[in-house]
Parts: structure tokens; C-alpha cells; sequence
């Protein structure tokens, strides 16, 4: 049997050949994201230092809805054929898929999140007064958070009736503290204020969810 | 046990109306007893839904945790009757919730003149009720054999989020009433007699409500384990 | 190269898999040999399916013991296994060359050839760079027994290869099918086609009502109770 | 043959009566809008001033938002076992179905707002200066551009792959004129301006496209 | 109540149909008279499903002509065809009789009968409430060949009927098929499995890449060029 790490970089490598070779995927989603964007600048016509009271906001939202749709079509090609089944007899540990599959999704959606960042930068003139760095480490912590869980919630929803609605319905409730914390340490980073609790908040329940996730993707994925 | 179901009833509906009377009644003495609760000086009468408010929000997170303790013993051991226990716990501690976040509003209205504040204890409340909404929702929708497993995961998932919504709603800054107990509040301990009478009244009411409902679901997998029985003796291996 | 293979490789006993209130499977006691190709037929609804995704681990039964090669945990024996579903658990983006190097992968195959052996034991061309999705049903049916094949398992299962598949590649798989079994695999098919595995069966195993009703060596719907 | 709008009658009352036998889409839908809500609420601070001066855009972002995820279901039961074929050999004309699908999105997207509106007025302690009635006056114009788009674009969508993403990048584009016009008259009727112009132009780009959906929606539907 | 059909009822000329590069029929030219069975085999991706769409006016041709009962356009004479497909053509959350009687308001049914005796034309029970998505199934293709028949048509267009149903289910709807045909219906029926049809269709039809190959009275391949 080789090494789970070798199963997930063989799964997450075939993913993004997939992906790459498709490219529908990619286009639809670089697409709509710049559509969220500029339906979001048509519907806030915010000046400079209003918009940067509510960027946060805006910016978090909009990858959330870019991400639940994404996420949405993480399990799809595996579910199509029934592949995963295939995956199931074989001898290959559930975890391996996960990681492979988280990987992929944090990926995909920070590529989106890395074209639409400029696009509202630009729409709402943002300028930070706080550390840019300190930006980046958000976007990665609170990217993580979501896709970490949105992973776990779209396997879920795969044992579910009207799969699409389901993801939303679990993934929302349970990301309202991430998000917050998104929000809040963007808002006060831009601000130039201190966001150390909001990181800290943010590194603790990465941990704590990916662990969780990581104990029960298995009985997630066995279950019928 | 089969006794127990009665007499437990009779004393939840005997403390429930008694508690209702203490609730909604000013302080009047009859003879050697002294009944109701003092009326607040600056609410005034709709301060009454207090003690609606505050022992449906205790008994709700009290079966909220009992949900989570389930779910886990559920995930170990594979018990049945613990995956029950969860699901029951779940939907009377929604319907508590619910009530809460009825009550809420409507003494706010009046008091605050506002019907919703994002404040902590409001916000969190809205949370958790969130979360096990959408724990039913799965249980609902979960085609699989397996919702017990599935549902357990998300309880798990669940309970871990409430500490971390907690934390991130501290700041909102807080218009709600400290806690009475253990927090910087004070009360009258006449209105805290009463308070705690309400309490006692709705955990026993909210015990006996899982109870029977406990007892409907296990009859209703009972009957369907009978059903599939039945299908196994069925030549034609299914009812009807 | 012929293996030697111990007598039982695969016993049920009193397997029962409910659905809600439906019993799939209603108490399956059954003992098979190994080296043989079993047929398995039945009405619709009769559980063939299910006793094939039991077999496979991707069920759990309500109740009832399954044991495969000694083993009753179907992890330890998953590298014995192939499995064939009716879709084809591929993907349908890549080549079958690719599906196969990626499911060599889990299966911790290093082996740099055996991929394209079993493309071409099937009868394919493992050069061919079409995606699977591009492929015809008979193509397709072929790469998805390559699949199954790709472990080299003793225990192959499954499940209406021949459904929608023309009756002249029906014919060839049955002959490669054949081939394997002689080559000292135990097969379990399920079908609708029985006819197809007239003379390369070596029992028919007849299903009814999620129980098995009767073996025959021929192909003859044993006299049952109903 | 019986006449054309017996047909929508009879294919509306068949879609209400599915929804409300099953009532699982109906309720994760009003769960759905729901979380938008609370998620918006989240994301912009209800307290802050900025955040109600951009009340009208948040209010229509969120419909649009929940309006996607019903429109994307529409179809989901005419594809389901491809009885839209079984539509197309019959002798009922396209438009009637057309109609029949539209009517059924607007009751439905209408129940979500009604429940979405007064959770966001709630939330978000708005009070309109100008008068109610033009509100909801804007709010059915709105809701009746987004719903003939939408379904009309959902149908487009079926025949593409990736179905789910497809609708939004047809739809968004379209649609920004008339969001456009539902925030710029939302905000200003809250703010007790006039917005005649808005719904003026709400009005015709409604009969525009109305006309235009239906004259095209045959094509649409007997596209293979 | 026989009735009388023109001689020939359906007409194709040098049907040409292009999926992308790829021509899926490639110049089908053929008459066929009224009152028969005609079965159409062919091997997977022989182009016979795209022949029934195109019949059915799902498909537009690329090139060539299509003549039914006189008419080129299907839309005239959409009353007199019925359809049924692979996938069962009906809702699965309704009943049988809820989904039939949806079916006749769009083909202008106002006889409230109607839908009762179709259902018990193929055998089954209009009083069952069981929506549809809980058929067996056997059950299914026998409410979707009701729904295909609602309309009294003179010509039914099947496709593959008996795929994944058993051999009991199919043998009866062929003869409920044959008796349709001694009506005075015309039948066009795709089906991998033949033999199921010797004895009761008047002519089996040979498609290979897209082109008709031969027509034969008895089930036997002709020779052909390929
Ligand atoms: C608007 C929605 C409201 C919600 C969701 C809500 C929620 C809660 C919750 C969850 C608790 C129990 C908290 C705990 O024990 O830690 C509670 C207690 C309490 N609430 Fe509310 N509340 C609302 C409005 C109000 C209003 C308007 C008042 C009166 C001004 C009020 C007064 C109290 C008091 C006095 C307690 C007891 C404090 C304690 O012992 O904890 N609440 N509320
Ligand atoms: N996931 C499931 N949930 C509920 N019922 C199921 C499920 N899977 C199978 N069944 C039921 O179990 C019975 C046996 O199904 P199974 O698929 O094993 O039949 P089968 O013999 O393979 O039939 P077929 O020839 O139609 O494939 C059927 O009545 C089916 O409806
Ligand atoms: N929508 C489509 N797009 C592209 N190619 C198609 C489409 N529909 C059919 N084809 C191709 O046209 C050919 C004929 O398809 P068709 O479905 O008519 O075959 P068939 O004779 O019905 O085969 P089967 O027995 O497998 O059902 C196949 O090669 C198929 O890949
Ligand atoms: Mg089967
Ligand atoms: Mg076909």
C-alpha cells in the first residue's frame, strides 16, 4: 500500500489536471466572481471612507458565495460515475481524500479570492492603514476555515436529498464565528487597528475544526 | 417505570400552574402564604415574561448539552437508544430556543423600544438556534441509512462552534441583563423564588415532553423494525 | 498461471440488509467455491444488487455474518477484491490509461506495466488518449472490468456488465470472463441475460425476494415455494 | 386541444401542489433566506450608519442571492427522468409552460422576501420616509425582472454542463440594469426621494424582457 | 377496433444527423407501413436511439427529410405519435394516475376515463397512490409505456423498453406490444434483446454506424459490407 501522502498528492494532482484540462470550471468561477463583484459595486455605491467601514464585509461575503458554489462542485465529478465507490473498496485511507480534496478547494477558491481582491480594491479605492501582511494571514486562516469545513459539509449533503440547498444550510450556521472573525479583522486591519484576537480566534478554530473533520471524515464517508 | 409517566405529569402540571400563579400575580398574602412576585418598578408588568424568558433559555441549553453528550456516546458506543436521545433533545431544545427568542423580542419592544440588538446573549442565542435548526434540517433530508452517524457529526461540529461564537460576539457591546446567577446582576430573592419555582416547573415539563417523545420515537422504530420483520416473513419480502 | 485457492472463498450466512422498512436481503445463507463463475439471477428488486454491495463492504448489513477469503472485515481483504458496478466508476474526463494509473495508485500498485496489461487483456488499445466519456458503452463496460481486474483479485463482483451493451462485445466479455475464472478467479456476475453465460457458468445462483431460492448447474428456474 | 392557458393552469397547480407535498424545498428555502439574512448581518454591522445607508443594495444583493438558488432548482423536476421530452411530444405549446414555471418562481421568490423583509427591518431598524406602498410597488417590478431572466436563463442552462454555475453568468449580466433601478429606488424611497424614474424604468425593462423571453423561449426549449 | 392506416406511414430520406464532427446517422433512407412491429437492433452507438428522437421531432436533422402520416412537420401530427424513452418520462413524487392525468390535459384529454382504462390496459392498478419514484422497476416502464400510449397513437416509438427489466415483465409487454400492433398501431421498438421479440415483430431492422443495414423478417443478421 503506499503512503497516504502519496494518495492524497496522486488525488489532489489528478484533480488539478482535471481542473486545468476542463478549465470550464475555472473560467465559470473567475467569471462569476467578477460578477459578484461588480453587482456588489453596482448595488454599494460607497464613498472612499464609508467603504472602507464596510469592505470587510463586502469582500467576505462575496467569497463566501463564490465559495459555497465552488464547494458545491467539489464532489461532483467523484459522485458522477460513482467513483466513489471505487475509492471505497480500495485499500486507500478516507483521510487521504479529504486532505487531497481540501487542498484542492483551498486552491481554487484562493485563486478566486486572488482575482477579485484587486477588482475591489479598485472598485472601492480601498488604501489599509494596518500591515498588508497581516491581510494575507486572514485571508489564508479564514479560507481555510471555510473550505475546511465546506468539504466536510459537501460530503455530508452528498447522503442528502437536494444536495445543492444542503451545503449552505449546514455550512452558514456553523462558520457564523469564523466568519465574524473574517470580517472583523479585515475591517480593523484596513482601520490600522490591532487584530491579534481576531487572528488568534481565527489559528484556534482552524485547529480545532480540521481535527474534527479529520476524526470523522471516514464515518462520513461510509456512511450509505 | 410505567408509573412513573403519570405521577410525573401530575406534578409537572401541578408546579407548571402554580408557577403561573406566582408568575402573573402581584405579591398578595393569604392567610400564612405569601404568593406571586413583586412587580417591577421601572418595566412594570411586562417584566412578568422573565420568568418565561430566563428558565426556557436554561432548560434549552441544558438539552443543547445533552444533545452534544448524546451524540458523542452515539459516535462511541453505536447505541441506538443514545442517537434517540440526541434527536429528542434536539427538538425540545429548539422549541425552547424558540420561545426564548419569542420572548425576547417582545419584553425588548416595550423595554428597549427596539425589537432586535445585536448583543451578545441575543446574537448567541440566535446562533445556537441556528446550528440545531440546521441539525434537524440534515436529520430531515438524510437519504441514507446512516443519519444517525451523519447527524451525530454535525451535533459534534455543533457543540464545538459555541465556545468560538462565544468568544467572537464578545464585543458586541451589551444591553441584555447580566446573568442573575454568578454574574454581576442582583435580584429581588422574591422574584428569584419565583424564578426558580418557573425553572423547576419547565425542566420537568421539558423532561416529560422528551420523555414521551422519546417513548414515540422508540415505538416508532419498534414498529418499523416490526414492518421489516414482518418483510422478512413476507414471501414477497415487503409490506403492502 | 493458475493459483491455488481454498475451497470456500466466500460464506454468507443469514445476511439481512434492511431499508427503512423494506428488507433487501431476507436471511442469505450461502457458501461459494473458489474458482468458479457464479451467475446470479433474478427478478427486479431482488436483491442481487444488494448482496453484491454487501459482498463488496459498500453495504452494511442489519444483520448476518459475511466472510471473504477468512477474513470478516472487508479491509483486510479489499486488496482481494474487484468490484464492477453498473456505472462505470470512472472518471470520464480522463483516458482510460490515466484511470487506471490513478486507481494503481490507492491500490499501491508501483508496477510501471501492469496498467497497460490489463487495457489490453480486456481487448483495448492502452494508447488510446480519447477520454472514457468519449468511449462507447462496450468500450466503456471493457475499461471498467479493467478496473476491476487492475488489483489481479481472486474475487471479482459483478454487477449487469451486459446491461445496454451490444449482444457481439456481450459475447467477447463473457469469453475474457471465462478466461479469468480458468485462471483460478472466483466471479460473481449479475445479470438479466442469462443466456449470454449459458455453457461459461458454472452454477446459476437463482434470487428471490432477497433470498436465495436455488443452484442449478443448468440454466433452469428451479421449481420454488412461490 | 385545450387552450393554452388551461395548460398553465394546469402545469402551476401541478409544480404547487409537488412543492407543498414535499414542503422540503419550501422549508430549506425560508431556512436558506434565513441565514442570508443573519449572514448579512453578520458581514455589515447593523448598528453602523454606513451599513443602513447601503440597506437597499444588501436587501437586493440577498434576494438576488436566494433568488439563484431557486431559480436553479426550476427545472431540476422537468430533467429528472427527462419528462420535458415527454412536454415537448405533446401538442402544449412552449409558453404556456414558460408561464406556468415563471408564475410558480415569483409566488415562490415572493414568499422568501416576504419572510426576508421584515427579518432585514428587524435587523437593520429601518424606517422608509417615503411612502410604503412604492416599496412594495418596486418590489414586485424587481422581483418579476429577476424571476423572467431567471427562469427563462435557467432553461438556457439546462443544456450546458455544469449546470448550477451556469445560470448566474447568464443572469448576473443581464440583470444589472434592472438591480440597478431596485437599489437606486429602494434607497431612495427609504430616503423619501422620489423614484419615479427607477420604476418607469423597472416597467419597461419588465415588459422588454417579458416579451422578448417568450417569443424566444420555444427555441430555448426545443434546443437539443 | 381496427382502423385503417395509409400503407406507408412513415417515410425517411437521407436522414443525415451531426453531433459536432461526429455523425451519428449518416444517410438513412427508409419507408415503413403501417400496422407492423418493426424492431430495431443494432450494436451500441449504431445511431437507433437518434433515429427515435428524430422520429419523435426531438432531434432536428441535420439534412434529409422525415414524412409521418403525410405531414413533415411534427407539430401537425404530434396528437398521433406516442414516446417512450430510456428514462421513464414521468414524475416520480406523483402517482401513476396524478402523473397521466397531468399528461392528458396537455394532450387536451377531457375524457375522465381515459387515464383509468390506459392504466389498466398495461396491467396495473389506476387506484394505486404509490407515487411512482416507489414503482418497481417493471412497474415503471409499464406507467411510462400507459403514458406514451394516453393519447391513442397510431405510431408508438420505444426505446430499449425491457433494458433492466426482467424476463416475466418483458415477456408480457410484448404481448401487450403485439396486441397494440393487431390494432392497427405502427411500432418502432429499439432493444438489445432480440430474441425477446422473435415470433412478434413483423421486421427487425439493422442499423450499423448510422445507416440501415438490412431488414429482415427473421432474427438473423444480414450480411453486410462491414
Ligand atoms: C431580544 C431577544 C432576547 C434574547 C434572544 C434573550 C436571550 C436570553 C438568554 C439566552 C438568557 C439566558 C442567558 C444566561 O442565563 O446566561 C436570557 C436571560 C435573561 N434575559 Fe434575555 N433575551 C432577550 C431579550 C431580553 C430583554 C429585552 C430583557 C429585559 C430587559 C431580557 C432580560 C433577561 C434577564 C433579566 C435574564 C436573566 C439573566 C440571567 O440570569 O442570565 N432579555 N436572555
Ligand atoms: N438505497 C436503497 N434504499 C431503499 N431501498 C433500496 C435501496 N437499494 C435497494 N433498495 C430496494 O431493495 C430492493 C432490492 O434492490 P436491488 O437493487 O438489490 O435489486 P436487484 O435485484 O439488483 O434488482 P434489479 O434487477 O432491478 O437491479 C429493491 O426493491 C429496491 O427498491
Ligand atoms: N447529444 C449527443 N452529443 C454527441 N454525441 C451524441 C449525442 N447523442 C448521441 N451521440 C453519439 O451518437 C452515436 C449514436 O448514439 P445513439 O444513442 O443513437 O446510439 P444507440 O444506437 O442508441 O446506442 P445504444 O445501444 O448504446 O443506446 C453515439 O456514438 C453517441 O456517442
Ligand atoms: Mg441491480
Ligand atoms: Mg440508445
Amino acid at each position: 500500500m503506499s503512503a497516504p501522502t502519496g494518495i492524497t498528492r496522486a488525488t489532489l494532482l489528478k484533480d488539478l489536471r482535471l481542473e486545468w484540462r476542463s478549465k470550464d470550471a475555472i473560467n465559470s468561477m473567475l467569471f462569476f466572481s467578477l460578477l459578484v463583484v461588480v453587482v456588489f459595486s453596482f448595488s454599494f455605491d460607497p464613498s472612499a471612507e464609508e467603504s472602507r467601514q464596510i469592505a470587510g464585509g463586502l469582500i467576505w461575503v462575496a467569497f463566501l458565495f463564490a465559495a459555497v458554489v465552488a464547494l458545491n462542485q467539489t464532489w461532483a465529478r467523484e459522485i458522477r460515475n460513482q467513483v466513489l465507490d471505487a475509492y471505497r473498496v480500495s485499500p486507500a485511507p478516507a483521510n487521504s481524500l479529504f486532505i487531497a480534496k481540501v487542498l484542492g478547494n483551498f486552491i481554487f477558491v484562493s485563486a478566486l479570492e486572488a482575482l477579485m481582491t484587486p477588482l475591489f480594491i479598485v472598485f472601492y479605492r480601498l488604501r489599509s492603514l494596518g500591515p498588508a501582511w497581516q491581510l494575507l494571514l486572514v485571508a489564508v486562516l479564514g479560507t481555510w476555515a471555510l473550505v475546511v469545513n465546506g468539504t466536510f459539509f459537501a460530503a455530508m449533503s452528498l447522503r442528502t436529498r437536494s444536495r445543492e440547498i444542503m451545503l449552505p444550510l449546514l455550512l452558514f450556521p456553523i462558520s457564523i464565528p469564523a466568519l465574524l472573525a473574517m470580517v472583523q479583522a479585515t475591517t480593523s486591519i484596513l482601520n490600522g487597528e490591532g487584530a491579534r484576537f481576531w487572528i488568534v480566534l481565527l489559528v484556534s478554530y482552524d485547529l480545532v475544526f480540521t481535527t474534527v473533520c479529520l476524526l470523522l471524515f471516514e464515518t462520513v464517508l461510509n456512511a450509505e | 417505570m410505567k408509573r412513573a409517566f403519570p405521577i410525573l405529569g401530575i406534578v409537572t402540571a401541578i408546579l407548571l400552574s402554580y408557577a403561573l400563579c406566582m408568575a402573573l400575580m402581584p405579591v398578595t398574602h393569604i392567610w400564612i402564604f405569601t404568593v406571586g412576585a413583586p412587580t417591577e418598578q421601572t418595566m412594570g408588568n411586562v417584566q412578568r415574561i422573565f420568568y418565561y424568558h430566563v428558565p426556557s433559555a436554561w432548560t434549552a441549553f441544558i438539552l443543547f448539552f445533552v444533545n452534544f453528550a448524546a451524540s458523542v456516546v452515539y459516535l462511541i458506543r453505536r447505541r441506538p437508544a443514545a442517537d434517540i436521545v440526541a434527536l429528542v433533545s434536539a427538538e425540545v431544545g429548539v422549541v425552547f430556543c424558540t420561545v426564548v427568542l419569542i420572548t425576547g423580542p417582545i419584553w425588548a419592544r416595550p423595554v428597549w423600544g427596539i425589537w432586535w440588538t445585536w448583543d451578545v446573549r441575543l446574537t448567541s442565542t440566535l446562533v445556537l438556534w441556528l446550528i440545531y435548526v440546521s441539525y434537524l434540517f440534515l436529520r430531515r433530508f438524510s437519504s441514507s441509512g446512516q443519519t444517525p452517524t451523519l447527524a451525530a457529526a454535525l451535533a459534534v461540529l455543533g457543540a464545538l462552534c459555541v465556545p468560538f461564537v462565544y468568544l467572537s460576539i464578545r464585543f458586541f457591546r451589551t444591553q441584555h441583563p447580566q446573568p442573575v446567577i454568578g454574574g454581576g446582576g442582583s435580584i429581588d430573592p422574591r422574584m428569584l423564588h419565583v424564578l426558580l419555582i418557573n425553572w423547576l416547573a419547565f425542566s420537568c415539563f421539558a423532561y416529560l415532553v422528551c420523555w414521551s417523545r422519546y417513548r414515540l420515537e422508540k415505538l416508532q422504530r419498534d414498529v418499523d423494525e416490526a414492518h421489516a420483520l414482518e418483510s422478512l416473513l413476507d414471501p414477497r419480502g415487503s409490506v403492502r | 498461471m493458475t493459483e491455488t485457492v481454498p475451497v470456500t472463498v466466500v460464506s454468507v450466512s443469514n445476511l439481512i440488509k434492511q431499508f427503512g422498512r423494506f428488507a433487501a436481503l431476507r436471511g442469505v445463507t450461502a457458501e461459494f467455491s473458489g474458482g468458479k463463475l457464479y451467475a446470479i439471477l433474478g427478478d427486479n428488486g431482488a436483491g442481487k444488487t444488494t448482496l453484491l454491495r454487501t459482498l463488496a463492504g459498500l453495504n452494511q448489513p442489519s444483520s448476518g455474518e459475511v466472510e471473504i477469503l477468512g477474513a470478516s472485515k472487508f479491509h483486510d481483504i479489499c486488496q482481494q477484491v474487484g468490484y464492477m458496478a453498473h456505472p462505470s466508476l470512472l472518471y470520464d474526463e480522463m483516458s482510460g490509461m490515466e484511470n487506471l494509473e490513478y486507481f494503481a495508485r490507492l491500490y499501491g500498485i508501483t508496477s510501471g506495466t501492469r496498467c497497460a496489461e490489463v487495457i489490453r487483456s480486456v481487448g483495448l488499445d492502452p494508447d488510446l488518449v480519447r477520454p472514457v466519456g468519449q468511449y462507447s458503452q462496450g468500450m466503456r463496460q471493457r475499461m471498467s472490468l479493467a478496473r476491476a481486474l487492475l488489483n489481479n483479485p481472486k474475487i471479482l463482483l459483478l454487477d449487469e456488465p451486459f446491461s445496454n451493451v451490444d449482444l457481439h462485445s456481450a459475447t467477447e466479455m463473457v469469453r475474457l470472463l471465462a478466461r479469468t475464472r480458468d485462471r483460478g478467479k472466483t466471479i460473481f456476475l449479475v445479470t438479466h441475460q442469462a443466456s449470454l453465460l449459458e455453457g461459461a457458468a458454472d452454477e446459476f445462483v437463482w434470487m428471490e425476494f432477497g433470498k436465495i431460492v436455488g443452484r442449478t448447474r443448468e440454466l433452469k428456474r428451479p421449481e420454488t415455494a412461490q
